[in-house]
């Protein structure tokens, strides 16, 4: 950005450009990830693969009506979960986050009976567990993130005003909210409202961008002005870092990072992951419309678990035979949850009309009375 | 106790335990205060809400009252005041964020129809959304384009909203603050035009004290009723004036309109009912069977274009539940199917005394052909 | 010198003077690719609409054939996609957009409402709006939350718009030509349930065919005529089936289920008039009259929460123009005021044959109370 | 913007992040205003300045119900739009810009019908005069300029592949559009997706940004994060400038630099005009409950005019007389204007319905008919 003219009239105002900008925070340096970490990054990942790569096979035998496969973001997704603290912390996710909701220990058939077309939400229960319901609609929920965040502000400072027996605002800090999206997301209007309204009110919140270089058929290159969703981060003074989304070690660090600056009441922080959509969209998608083989190998690079895999092995931090034993709990655990999902009956139609309120009205009670005459199946 | 005072601006006391003769933007603004006060979960956020007190001065005193971070100024973007919103019932407030002019509804559809209307939903009823939405509505003051917008067809066919709107300062007061306390999503339309008109309004103190039967001169339970503070009286319709010939159903700027036609059809004996909805969703099919099966001829008022306007739903609900005594089919008066226009042609489009007259003889004149 | 063909997929050339047997996916795929060829003004733009040819496949071949300049992808963002077409018609395009599935059209209502809409009106006619915005819509295909949406109610009732959805491969084909040629805002809703459904389409090459009187077998003008090809068939609602004893008025995917109902009824000698009403906004109040000032009877079906739906003001103009003749209220079969379900509950939701037996039994036993 | 981890592991394909990001584009040096474009600067400003004083006074006298002042912002407005060709380039304006209608040759009584509640888009022919109607909704019109400007690009295309007598796309490069914001209007979604759509497509469109210090009563410190709305090109890879918006030949100058850029071809960019709102938002407004007058006093500056005025001498451009002969010229303009908004009669209602579509519906000719027997007051 460049300056003309003699002096901007308004320089006299606080924040009002003409007076030099304020360099963009540091995010506050943490310690590298512990051997015992990437040991439990290693078992939440190849459970994610074994869950996510089953879950397409099930759609394949009509367990599953559809399905949106995760398959190369195990790392980004994983990695970003286990910086926080389910306990206190909030996590908004998309359609694609069968990795953090595992990595927050939602229950997985809970988690696949969005894709059972059991619930659209998924049948968890989001207060507990502190994972917000499958939002369905891109960007959806960047906003929701803010809003809670600040919420926690609000109960900090109402805290540190009244009786001292409150535990927000502790010590410890803020609770953090983290708001998934991706590369095609960051082009709704949503996310700059959201971006902007953090920053203006320091909200305690991580934009976490996977950018896996497609939103359906259309490449990030096409969708992403500028080349990158962190780089937008400067222009509202939110401190941003783009990281290597298939090492998990690297995103586990670079979120802990952005968390520590939102937990000490700094304000908000963008991290993007960059990573690779490797399979379809979803089941119904056909890639091969819009990408060969080739430029997939190519683009994808090495597989995240692959990665990982090595770096334990090379560093000593585990051994193959514990890898081995990792992966066959995972198996144990895809196969468990393929008996939950087949078991999962649907829900009783009484619950359309009985969800949609905290106070149901007289007229869902009557159109619930007709529904039970002409429809009801049981 | 209590006593009729006339409080021209803001400066009343919550809780204060009288009858007050307050504008209905003054009512709204005691109702806020008041539910400020009495509940700590309580925000208030929009823009313009906070230092200037809104620009009907819907919130003025109140961020100064309350604290500048109960009651707050955001960035002007109507999707981020209704996502955040969102995200703050999330993290268990229970938020009351405005829209500045009904037009300015439009961008947050995408939170209130997706986000707002359904988190209950999708939540399986773990996530609740008490939020209400103020939204200054209809048009009447000659303000630029899409500041005179009605919306209640929209929010009314959305599954997961309530909706409500108040005719005068008695029900803005006492809606604001049944919807405001209610566990689901509330959208709550005031009818702009209507702001500077005064009422007397019988505050909660007030019929409070009259229900503690302390001897003083309370008001009545029959006038406390009538104004709309029993929990009955608050979740249906409202007969603003009974009459035996035809009911004419409005909500409200239009309330006041019809109330000024049926005094002129009370000059050539016609005796008009006017219905006052309030809730637009759920709507009391009850209340208007029992109207109209009395006078057995309706006509519906509304400021909306006409096509799929809420005047539908109503003429409909009344023919099914009337058809069988209803004299003539239920008339609209409503606006055209044009976008809102300029002040030179608002009294042209918004339903007029005569347009009303003109459906009423419709009614009564009407022959089976 | 037309002859029936059978067409699995796209690659039916334009101009095809043939009467072709097409899917609704097809049929449109083949009206754009016509209109494309005649119109160097149209665009096709949208999110994955070009490489991709769309996630229904709709316009699937059209950026390799009429290039990657005239049907293109955007960045993923509604409000974007509506603003910029909106641009390009003011630099003379005649843009056709898509949202990539109903639910994603809340975020570009301020758009299409406050803009799109209003433009002609604002600018009084020196800016008109020719712009069709395809959206793949109503429910049936167990797809995730937001993409099951009716929104014809919200549509109709914004002054501005005009709205229309087909019930079929024909009248896919023939509308959305109308609509295209059109010099107004056109909202094209197209039942995506219904995408892969068979049916014969002529096509105006064909017609013309036929029209000149070339000696060949070319299909009659009453063919054509209910093919919906003259300008009269397009812009009004088209009688489906004839019947004599109850009106069933439906659009887009509900049509098909109607006259299955039908069949059902006459095996019971009810002989059931399926009247497919196309138009959304304007309503072809005309046509609801004359059918149902014949069978005196109707019930109306749609998809979108009852509520403030289209069924209310479909049913009101009945009752307007019919009442003295009308033996029943007009019934309403519809989706609950509930948010569009999971696809497990989709078929409680969605009225099935049995709720719309259920209607017109209602309606032919009622007794005047 | 920190970068983490080994090695994005997408950096193989063009424009993914990891690669390096190409720097910002510079735009392109321009001539400085030459003594007689600072004539003409004064000209137009008194005009303007005199035609809104005189508004603000029509309206206490009731000839107006309402108005919206642009007092301090006639710099910023003739400034920039003195940099376009209204014959070519196409200009979309808010609520604010009787500058730009007044720069742009727009009849003025046609133009304050809008405030005189005629017509709300106003009665100018749009198409013809290249001003966009009056746009009440903030942000309402940026993505419409970069649609019309879009349109411009695939004009020149075709008309490079097309027969060769087509004036789209000749060597005096693209038409622009401009569109015109506030500081307030910058936190709308819509204001994001235009300027990624606009740098995706490379769309010839200049964001012009007013920062006036205040969108009613909220000031821009606590409305745009960050400080400056220029800043926030760089996260789309548009090129931006913020210049002192109460200097008319600063602003001239850099709105020329972003016009040059875009007419040649290289895509969007942004200028931010530092300003501020000297009176009240709109005449229903009142600044004394938000802004003290001291601080008025000290956040506005010196006048756009006085300062042009005083280099205009002081650079012997033009002589008292020459300026004082201007400013008669507008006190006569504006006289002339009063006549005409006082005869400026309503638009008969039947508009309401005829103006809605350019095909009416059988529906809306029902109504017309109706209110013609029911309301007509003729
Ligand atoms: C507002 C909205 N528009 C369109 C869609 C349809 N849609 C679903 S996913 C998707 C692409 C999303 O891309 P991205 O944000 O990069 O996430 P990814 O799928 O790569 O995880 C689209 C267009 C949607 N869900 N929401
Ligand atoms: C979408 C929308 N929301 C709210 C408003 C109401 N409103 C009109 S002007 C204004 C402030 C605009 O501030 P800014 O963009 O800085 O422009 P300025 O008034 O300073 O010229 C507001 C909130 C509106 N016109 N549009
Ligand atoms: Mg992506
Ligand atoms: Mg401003």
């Amino acid at each position: 950005m460049q300056t003309l003219g003699t002096r901007p009239t308004t320089a006299g105002r606080a924040g009002l450009a003409g007076a030099p900008r304020e360099p963009l925070p540091e995010l506050p340096a943490v310690e590298a990830a512990t051997g015992a970490e990437l040991a439990e990054l290693y078992r939440l990942m190849t459970a994610v693969r074994q869950l996510d790569v089953a879950a397409i096979s099930w759609q394949r035998q009509g367990i599953l009506p559809a399905y949106a496969p995760e398959l190369g973001q195990e790392a980004a997704q994983v990695g970003s979960a286990l910086a926080l603290d389910p306990a206190r912390d909030f996590a908004f996710p998309t359609y694609r986050e069968l990795g953090v909701a595992r990595a927050f220990g939602v229950d997985m058939v809970e988690y696949m009976s969005t894709h059972k077309a059991t619930w659209h939400g998924g049948l968890w229960d989001a207060a507990a567990t502190h994972l917000a319901p499958i939002q369905a609609v891109v960007a959806g929920s960047v906003l929701h993130a803010v809003g809670w965040a600040h919420g926690q502000t609000l109960e900090a400072r109402s805290a540190a005003n009244g009786p001292a027996n409150s535990a927000a605002g502790s010590a410890d800090g803020l609770p953090v909210a983290i708001t998934y999206l991706g590369d095609g997301a960051s082009s709704q209007g949503d996310v700059h409202e959201a971006m902007n309204f953090a920053a203006v009110f320091k909200a305690p919140v991580v934009f976490f961008v996977q950018n896996n270089g497609w939103a359906i058929s259309v490449p990030t290159e096409k969708q992403v002005a500028g080349g990158s969703v962190a780089a937008r981060g400067a222009g509202y003074g939110i401190p941003a870092v783009q990281v290597d989304g298939n090492d998990a070690a690297a995103v586990l660090e670079a979120t802990r990072r952005a968390v520590a600056h939102a937990r000490a009441g700094h304000g908000p922080a963008i991290v993007e992951a960059m990573t690779y959509r490797r399979g379809p969209h979803a089941t119904s998608d056909d890639p091969g419309r819009y990408r060969s083989l080739d430029e997939e190998r190519e683009d994808a690079g090495a597989d995240p678990i692959a990665r990982l895999r090595e770096r334990i092995l090379a560093e000593g931090v585990a051994t193959e035979a514990a890898l081995a034993e990792a992966d066959a709990a995972a198996a144990a655990e895809a196969e468990a949850l393929r008996l939950g999902v087949i078991a999962l009956g649907p829900r009783p139609g009484a619950e359309m009309f009985d969800l949609v309120f905290q106070e149901p009205t007289d007229e869902l009670k009557r159109q619930k009375a007709a529904w039970r005459e002409e429809s009801e199946h049981e | 106790m209590s006593e009729t005072l006339t409080v021209s601006n803001n400066g009343v006391a919550p809780g204060a335990s009288a009858t007050l003769e307050l504008s209905l933007q003054g009512a709204l603004n005691l109702a806020l205060d008041e539910l400020l006060a009495e509940d700590p979960k309580a925000l208030v956020l929009g823009e313009d809400v906070g230092t200037l007190g809104g620009v009907f001065r819907v919130t003025s005193g109140l961020a100064a009252k309350h604290g500048a971070e109960r009651v707050f100024d955001t960035p002007l973007a109507e999707s981020g005041i209704l996502g955040m919103s969102i995200g703050l019932a999330m993290a268990g407030f229970h938020p009351v964020p405005e829209v500045q002019f009904d037009g300015f509804a439009y961008p947050a559809v995408n939170q209130i129809v997706c986000q707002l209307a359904r988190m209950n939903y999708r939540s399986r009823g773990a996530v609740p959304m008490p939020v209400t939405l103020r939204v200054p509505s209809f048009g009447g003051i000659r303000a630029p384009e899409h500041h005179g917008e009605s919306l209640e067809a929209l929010f009314a066919h959305v599954p997961g909203l309530k909706v409500v709107s108040p005719a005068d300062p008695q029900q803005g007061y006492s809606l604001l603050k049944a919807a405001v306390r209610m566990p689901d999503p509330v959208i709550f339309m005031e009818p702009k035009s209507r702001y500077w008109q005064k009422g007397l309004v019988v505050t909660e103190a007030a019929a409070n004290l009259g229900t503690a039967d302390d001897g003083g001169d309370a008001p009545s339970s029959a006038e406390i009723t009538g104004a709309g503070l029993t929990d009955a009286g608050l979740t249906g319709a409202r007969i603003a004036r009974p009459g035996r010939h035809l009911t004419l159903v409005a909500w409200g700027a239009m309330v006041a309109r019809c109330l000024q036609v049926a005094e002129l059809a009370a000059e050539d004996g016609i005796d008009v009912e006017v219905l006052d909805l309030r809730w637009l969703k759920p709507i009391d099919a009850d209340a208007l069977a029992t109207s109209v099966g009395k006078t057995r001829r309706a006509v519906v008022v509304h400021e909306a274009p006409r096509t799929s306007g809420l005047g539908a739903e109503v003429a409909q609900i009344i023919t099914e539940r009337c058809f069988g005594t209803l004299k003539a089919p239920v008339e609209r008066v409503t606006g055209f199917d044009v976008p809102y226009p300029s002040g030179d042609l608002e009294d042209e489009y918004i339903p007029n005394i005569d347009r009303i007259l003109f459906g009423i003889q419709r009614v009564l004149e009407y022959k089976r052909g």
